[in-house]
């Protein structure tokens, strides 16, 4: 197919459920970007999978037109990790809050990074729990007042990115929905990536956080500085617990092997020094031999 | 799949135990002994018991070989290895002796007492086994390798056999370590023919072919690769690991794949996706982890996604005994996770019914998209056992894909008369969904109005139905018509059936019923089965007797219905079944758990 | 804390419903009308149901007001406010109307038709809502306030109540504002008048003093504070979220302490270990996050560690219906976890007894050491309601601290009689102790013999009978002997409250038994009610009928049983109550859900 | 006390319970050194709590004199923020095995360290699962061998230091069983530290990495530089993710408010604008009334 003539239009990959999102709602702009970056790689529906946990953001894979799966709060991950390993040739995709994946779904945002599993990661980072209707997330800035934080938040907030950095991820970038052009970027190249890529999208919450949030977070954009180079974790940590800044574009990116790449090495030394072709021949393994020639695979016998 | 079984009395048949403090060899010999049987053809069992030293601790063994096929660990040992006194302590709880046990003890040093055994008739036979090993080997370390010398010849089996395992086991040691040990032997066998004159032990009738020896969880896992599952993800956990482990082995041989996950939610939740994508798909864990699944349990019940949980109980609740066998898990299998979220549970009993539930358990899944919980536990997961050549046939049913017609308009959860409604996956164009643990409607959107909800839940449960119809699996055990009958499940059938068969040989009259599956419940069998005995004894390790609890709760049992029930701990004996027969009916109830 | 209720016929009890879209001020209809009459001394419930927008979409409030006590929301309306009939349709399942109820409703635009009604004589009344407003206000952002002066002139509410009341809601918003929902209030009214002659709905009898007005998770927040609360750890969830922010706004005004954690599974394991140190500690959630505590409950109760757990339920399994009501987390709470795991599960029925079921909680918790689950509902939660002045009082009991004597060789778990043993706190010289979930002896240490287990789980178990003797709380309605005997638990005491009541004044002979503890189950006094009555018909919200079976599990049910049960989604109404008395006993049984 | 005279000596904090630990492993080091930095503070056995999870090395709590809790996998410091926020004056440490903490227990860590949670916690990293006898852990190194990954572990490892750091921990150290000198230093260090203290102690599996995993830790030790300022994230950071040294000493330290000063600061506002000072007092915040005045606390009453 030719640049000139893409098959699929932003429009085939809506699907036809109207959002539940508030109007202004930032999750919209990430949406309607996620659309426009599937048609830009021409991604087939129905060998694209949108993995989603549960908050407003997590409604997202029901107003796409693939393949989806809207999960439990804070395991879109672990939902990911089986449809990518069982079918590597999917694209998958994760979204979600960050209340979903920084609070309770932190754990599989941590060892999803750590393998460098094939996916992208999207996350829609409005610094508040939105569908329980504002409470303080892991990125509630402290001594902001939300519904469960009346005299002002205790707790000090995380930067999503930095934890991916130091988690193990190889691709992290940061963007806004405020700023279709440059997330439709920064979307491209994570689902472009090879092995973990995630992209932290501030998102606003008009309801939870005001109309202030939209403004004040576009004030603070900043592109990343000319010729930044995003190869040195080091340096890509100097750009996260930003407070008065808000830098978007690729924070950091390195290669590495993916999960698939080294499962795949596994599976393939496992079919070389020692196939097994059927059930019977794998019960014959636990049948005692006394000879002495080496058994086959890497333990042994049943291992018994 | 139902089976009526009318047992045959046991013959020839013995049971070893052994015991003895860390690196006295306990292990090796029982795994010797085991293998040296299998190999010589015989039905065998061994089980394995440890302190609570992480290495190096005592540790005991038993082994059962018999020239019949057997379905329990031995409970009651003809031979009693000791290997020190001290250690015998620590395990005297467990160990029963049969009538006229033969001990063959080290004798204690410096003439310290040995310990008065309540068994009458048993047999005391002191065997210097440190200072044998010291003249045959150089060291006391071949002290095993003399006992195993010793039982191997009073039980008659092939020395060549014993030999060839030995020099098998030691081979990467070096000749100088195996001339030891064959010395070792010969020594333990002088010491037997000794002894000959005065026992007799040797089983008469010799076995045939090699048989295959592998633990419960090595069955789970040859079940699920037989059953086609090519994805498995798990945490390890006792006394489940050994699946995790044997299909991170083998998994890859055969191009699946294996993901040793952070924890069980991840565990059962890439299992969910892996399934959801099409695979197809299980994880293996023990009570903790189950308890960790709870949520994702109740999410495949909802998205209606075939998922397959292994559980190898263990000691509860929390983290409980670890190494200890129970039947606890029933309730939470049962009724675990919020909500009204349908789900299977099947029990395995034994090593082979070990393969052969785990392919019903994907079979289940896949046909009617549905959780499916396999009960095993420890006695059975660790045990060792021999199964039947035969045993790996089992037929494998494959999951319901749209058809051509189905996608012209495809609707996910589409209403069916049996509930099941033809399921896409990723890579079928036209069949493009998405799904949701939400209440949903047809096409799988989030649906909140009430009349959708208990239209979706009667789908759901409606697939009960044709699973209690096509997977009635049972076991009847005993005479058609008797006076009492047992219900018992999982492990507990290898004691119930010894009890029932020793019963009906002394005159009794008692039979059996064992379901293998449990929810749904086989119920019609069960009412037959009721309508042939006269007074019922159920039979569990649970302290709140979880099962009696569960009958009662869908059925109206006889009015002379007795429970016995007990912790775990250790595994269920024959002898204690055949005793609460009699005692239990003639006692007056005592008031129930709260 | 038992109670004998020989309930009155419904009088003086108007309930009106109101419907509209996002932005047209249902809700704050709803609070003012609701707050004025709490405010003039009548009894109020106020409930409100949303469509799945997360704001500004469709939108209904119901309130009941009458002059005498009220246990249930309001099922048929006598008036029924429609802003918009589009907005009706999205609510039309929900809303019943009472016989000859009053429609006041916007005429539809264009002269479409108005969708035909299923109940005879309601009688429908147009009223150009937004027309008045803007004549009033200037714009139609008033109509709530124009249909809040129908409404409240109607049923007889002091005028200056409502105005005070309008005042106090829009005192931020300027005079400006002020003036204009005068001016519309007062539109109201003069429709009202013109009314009056043709309807009959005041409220004869005036009320007393003004009346507190709360939610049902206020209500638990409000008793867990009054029993001794300091310490909270909990995770937003709907329905219980308003637990979490209600103390996370008050207790640190008596110098408690809130900690708003990770996920659930953190949650209660901080409310472990603030108990542990000798806090009085409580978490709150709904399935998803009880499911997620499964692993932690088993713990708390192996470790007997005081542990108050409050689940508001919602649709389920899996996320289902946030925002509905249900009741069939009752299996998991009795079940859930893996072993054998003692608990006690109590249950509320209203907004009042929230309030004391939480305390009763928190006594059982800290005097057995042990973990309490109480179980809301959305429709208890989330409703508001008037309670009585004198509410407010109720017994906290404390934790049995070790004496001197204790401390000279402290034992954790040294067995007791009832189970109890003394438990140290940190701070307590000579009471060190390390606790554990694995099993273990009397001084706290890992144990794996089983006969350990059994002295343990028996301890453990032990403790459910003084639990059972000392609070054996339930509700019993209606006449000593009665042919029909109703039991329910939780939210559905309501609306079986009411049916008893009607039928009863109707002729009928019908009782009810309703048990705050629902586990361990006030079995002696079931007992006493069902030899009283006839017939028994068992009323649950559960499409699994999760409470008919956890009955059968360990009492005989009278042969005459019926099982009214339906998924949730709406709350139980009166009408579905009385209909099933009669129709259940006639129709055949069917079969049950497998 | 005295310096000369005190009043604890390392054995009081002994328990007479005999580890089940193997001969020769790590964590009798940890364990003897603990008891020895116990002394060396003067911890009051009956105001201290030691915390655990489930492994070899979460037996420790059973092995000290002081109050201990032996709790579930991967969850001591769930139950650890319980008893130090119910209890602020006790002397709270967490302890616990790799799998135990970075693994299952991996999302507890993140937030605790982001909380700055006044305790100590010390991880006894065998870089394997112990107790279940020879699994990978997520900090094994890639392509090792165990009874999990018998064709070689596929997945990477992550450094337990460099997401202490990342999630915001604000005192993070590196020590090595097997060096009880440093390691006292270092637990000392953490005991006293003011908020949220990670001590990464590698301490050798003898059983299941064998005699060799003790020489080559003991090979890789490296002090930090001479004169290292520990107070840059940055720099702390080139310390993580080490291959061929094993930096031991104080790799961060900074100075936060910790999670016990900002809730104290929560409650001394509420007390002060908005003591409640009984039931009764609360229940009259639901009886509405219609007056001008504001009501007291942050919400207003009862968040009608
Ligand atoms: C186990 C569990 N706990 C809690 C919830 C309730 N819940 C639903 S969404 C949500 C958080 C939403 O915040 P976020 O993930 O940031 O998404 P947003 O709505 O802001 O897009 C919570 C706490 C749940 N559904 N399941
Ligand atoms: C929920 C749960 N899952 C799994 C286990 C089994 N388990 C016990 S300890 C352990 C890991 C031990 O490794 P680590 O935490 O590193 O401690 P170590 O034994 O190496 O000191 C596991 C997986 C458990 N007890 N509970
Ligand atoms: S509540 Fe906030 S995050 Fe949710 S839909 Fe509305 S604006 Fe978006
Ligand atoms: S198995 Fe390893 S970690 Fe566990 S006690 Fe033995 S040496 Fe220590
Ligand atoms: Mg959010
Ligand atoms: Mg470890």
């Amino acid at each position: 197919m030719s640049a000139e003539l893409p098959i699929f239009q932003p429009a085939d990959y809506k699907s036809d459920l109207k959002p539940v999102w508030c109007a202004g709602c930032g999750d919209f702009g990430v949406l309607a970007t996620l659309h426009r970056a599937m048609a830009k790689l021409q991604f087939e529906p129905w060998n694209t999978v949108v993995v989603s946990g549960i908050g407003c953001s997590s409604r997202l894979p029901g107003y796409v037109s693939t393949y989806g799966f809207n999960g439990l709060h804070g395991r879109a991950l672990p939902l990911a990790t089986g449809i990518k390993l069982a079918r590597p040739e999917l694209a998958v995709i994760a979204v979600g809050g960050d209340g979903d994946g920084v609070a309770i779904g932190g754990n599989h945002f941590l060892h999803s990074a750590r393998r460098n599993l094939d996916i992208a990661y999207f996350l829609m980072d409005n610094e508040i729990y939105g569908l329980t209707k504002g409470q303080a997330a892991p990125t509630t800035a402290t001594g902001e007042k939300t519904k469960s934080t009346l005299w002002g938040n205790p707790e000090p907030s995380v930067d999503p990115c930095e934890l991916a950095i130091s988690s193990g991820a190889t691709w992290v970038g940061r963007g806004f929905s405020g700023d279709p052009k440059t997330l439709l970027e920064l979307m491209t190249a994570a689902l472009e990536h090879h092995g973990f890529a995630f992209l932290n999208i501030l998102s606003p919450c008009v309801t939870w956080k005001g109309e202030k949030q939209f403004k004040e977070l576009r004030g603070k954009l900043r592109p990343l500085p000319e010729g930044y180079d995003p190869s040195s974790r080091i340096a890509a940590l100097s750009f996260t617990r930003e407070t008065d800044t808000l830098t978007t574009g690729v924070l950091y990116e390195t290669s590495e092997p993916s999960l698939l790449d080294r499962i795949g090495e596994v599976r393939r030394r496992a079919l070389e020094e020692g196939p097994i072709a059927s059930t019977r021949e794998l019960l014959e393994s636990f049948v005692p031999r006394f000879e002495e020639t080496g058994s086959k695979g890497a333990a042994g016998a049943g291992q018994a | 799949m139902n089976e009526v079984e009318v047992a045959e009395l046991k013959s020839d048949d013995r049971t070893i135990t052994i015991v003895g403090a860390g690196g006295d060899g306990v292990v090796t010999f029982g795994d010797l002994l085991a293998q040296s049987a299998a190999h010589a053809g015989l039905h065998v069992v061994l089980t394995e018991s440890y302190g609570p030293q992480i290495r190096g601790g005592e540790a005991s063994a038993t082994v059962r070989i018999a020239s019949r096929e057997i379905g329990a660990p031995g409970d009651a040992a003809d031979i009693v290895v000791v290997l020190r006194w001290d250690d015998f302590e620590r395990f005297r709880g467990e160990i029963a002796f049969a009538p006229g046990a033969l001990v063959l003890h080290e004798p204690p040093a410096d003439g310290a007492a040995i310990p008065t055994l309540d068994t009458p008739n048993v047999r005391l036979v002191p065997i210097p086994f440190a200072e044998l090993s010291r003249g045959a080997a150089g060291s006391p370390g071949a002290r095993n390798i003399v006992a195993l010398g010793v039982v191997s010849q009073l039980l008659g089996l092939p020395p060549e056999t014993i030999r060839a395992a030995i020099s098998h086991r030691f081979r990467a040691k070096g000749s100088e370590r195996m001339e030891g040990n064959e010395r070792a032997l010969a020594a333990g066998q002088a010491v037997a023919r000794d002894l000959a004159p005065t026992v007799d032990l040797a089983l008469s009738s010799a076995g045939g072919a090699p048989r295959p020896l592998l633990s419960g969880n090595e069955a789970v896992a040859v079940g699920a690769i037989h059953a086609g599952c090519r994805f498995f993800a798990g945490y390890p956990i006792t006394p489940s690991t050994e699946i995790l482990q044997f299909l991170s082995e083998s998994l890859p041989r055969m191009g699946g794949t294996v993901i040793q996950t952070e924890d069980e939610l991840s565990a059962i939740g890439a299992v969910i996706g892996a399934s959801f994508a099409g695979a197809r798909a299980m994880t293996a864990t023990s009570g903790p982890g189950l308890s960790l699944m709870t949520e994702m349990l109740g999410l495949a019940s909802m998205a209606e996604i075939p998922t397959v949980i292994v559980n190898v109980q263990r000691g509860g609740p929390s983290t409980g005994n670890p190494t200890k066998t129970e039947q606890s898990d029933l309730w939470h299998s049962l009724y675990g996770t919020h909500g009204d979220a349908p789900r299977v549970v099947l029990a395995c009993s034994d090593v082979e019914d070990s393969f052969h539930a785990t392919v019903e358990a994907f079979n289940i899944a896949e046909e009617y998209q549905i959780p499916v919980i396999l009960l095993s536990d420890q006695s059975i997961g660790q045990r060792k056992q021999t199964i039947s050549g035969s045993a790996l046939e089992h037929e494998v049913v494959q999951r319901a894909l749209p058809s051509a017609q189905d996608l012209e308009k495809y609707e996910r959860y589409r209403e069916t008369e049996n509930g099941v409604s033809p399921m896409s996956v990723p890579g079928i164009r036209g069949g493009e969904y998405q799904t949701n643990g939400l209440e949903h409607d047809a096409s799988g959107r989030p649906a909140s109005m009430y009349l959708t909800h208990e239209k979706m839940n009667a789908k759901r449960y409606r697939k009960l139905w044709p699973i209690r119809e096509s997977y009635r699996f049972f076991r009847r055990l005993g005479p058609e018509r008797a006076d009492l009958g047992i219900v018992c499940w999982g492990s507990s059938l290898g004691a119930v059936r010894e009890a029932v068969t020793a019963a009906n040989a002394r005159g009794e009259s008692v039979a059996a019923f064992v379901p293998r599956m449990l929810y749904p419940f086989p119920k019609k069998d069960f009412e037959k089965f009721l309508a042939s005995v006269g007074r019922l004894m159920v039979v569990e390790l649970s302290y709140t007797a979880q099962f009696y609890r569960y009958l009662r709760s869908f059925m109206n049992l006889p009015e002379q219905t007795r429970v016995y029930k007990r912790s775990g701990g250790k595994p269920l004996t024959a002898r204690e079944v055949e005793e609460s027969m009699t005692t239990l009916f003639e006692a007056p109830v005592t008031r129930a758990v709260a």
